[in-house]
């Protein structure tokens, strides 16, 4: 299990086969990739700059981690996440589950992006041709996550 | 007792600080309590704390609610609902 | 919308990246890869031959990347899957998935994999030191593609 | 009138048969009276379709039910449930 908070980018597909061929009886990979869109609630966005919490961050997320290890039959997992000032289709965020069954892989990936979204303490700031603003929370973030709490 | 205080993104931007050492009054040893005695610096220190601003406290790299317990030494955090990944 | 079943390997990153890459409003990006494990229920796997029906497997994996994209709010799709006689660690299918958000791009790409695990033809048979037999269809891949349709 | 039939994994195996030309006696137009039709060949096409084996069937590259009408031109195919992926 690893996390990684990084200004570099990664090689999605180096890592996704690293993890895949890490063990002979993995069946399954999933994996989740969040990039730098152009467009955020209807505003051209030129740069965005991520803002993290050095220490906590790399906690924040191994504790994410582990409660998916504790959920779900998984081989490995790997959290790749992003800092500093980034452009359009620029990679933010990776995470890598394996596991024996697609079930469990699926379902660990989509916990840790959803925990990742609410408790690892990112912030993210836009910049366009009207100025700089720091990207709210969305609710929908927070029933991403309350989904898991009732299953 | 002297603890760290520590603020990020649009809180750091608002009152330019990003860190500090403070030393507590006697009787401020809650986060609701840091959070009122911030707020008494007024100006931007009051528009943050008083509770109109969504904010978030960490105690030692661990979130914490506003009724959490501060000790001698802790690293406390203050910042917005986070929007990573 | 893209569908191969092919005998040959697939570049899993390189794919992944340029269904990224394809439009600059896309957010989220879900992969699955299946691979052949080294066990299957308790027996060591020497080979595993995939059949399938030229011309109805496609159509059928065509299908049911419509009908994701008819539910979710889809960028793009690829599905690629192999067919032949594969080892462990071979890669069996790959499922992509972009959309400006992390839920749709999660829950089509699991959708797809649950379909194509029901309703493509493909057929597998192992082989190991015991011999060889046809592996049997699973009552779990039922009920995880019945989730989708009380939903 | 005449359909072409496919077998296919553990079918064609046993049958020792992937496609054959079928001239389809009058009365045998659904996929139902096709597999009894079949089933009266004997031996293993016997033990393949008297419904003790979970048999799936497609006409034209579309699953359908043994309820399924057969027309002249068909392809019709049998095969177990899938496992793939």
């Amino acid at each position: 299990m690893e996390v990684r908070v990084q200004l570099e980018d990664f090689d999605a597909g180096a890592e996704i086969s690293r993890l895949r061929l890490a063990r002979r009886d993995t069946g399954a990979v999933a994996a989740f990739i969040g990039q730098v869109r152009d467009i955020n609630d209807g505003a051209e966005v030129s740069t965005l700059t991520l803002e993290h919490y050095p220490g906590m961050t790399e906690k924040a997320l191994q504790a994410i981690v582990q409660q998916a290890a504790t959920r779900w039959a998984l081989h490995d997992a790997l959290v790749v996440h992003r800092y500093g000032c980034l452009q359009a289709q620029d990679q933010i965020v990776l995470v890598v589950t394996t596991s024996p069954h697609r079930g469990d892989a699926f379902s660990a990936c989509e916990f840790i992006m959803d925990y990742l979204k609410t408790e690892a303490p990112f912030w993210k700031k836009e910049a366009s041709a009207s100025g700089e603003r720091w990207v709210e929370a969305r609710s929908s973030d927070d029933s991403a996550k309350q989904r898991w709490q009732s299953q | 007792m002297q603890i760290t205080v520590l603020y990020f993104a649009r809180l750091k931007e608002s009152l330019k600080y990003s860190t500090e050492q403070l030393q507590l009054p006697a009787g401020v040893d809650t986060v609701a309590a840091l959070m009122q005695h911030l707020a008494s610096r007024g100006d931007a220190w009051q528009a943050m704390f008083s509770g109109q601003q969504a904010i978030r406290a960490a105690i030692n790299h661990a979130l914490v609610g506003t009724e959490a317990v501060i000790k001698a030494g802790d690293e406390v955090a203050f910042f917005p609902p986070v929007t990573g990944g």
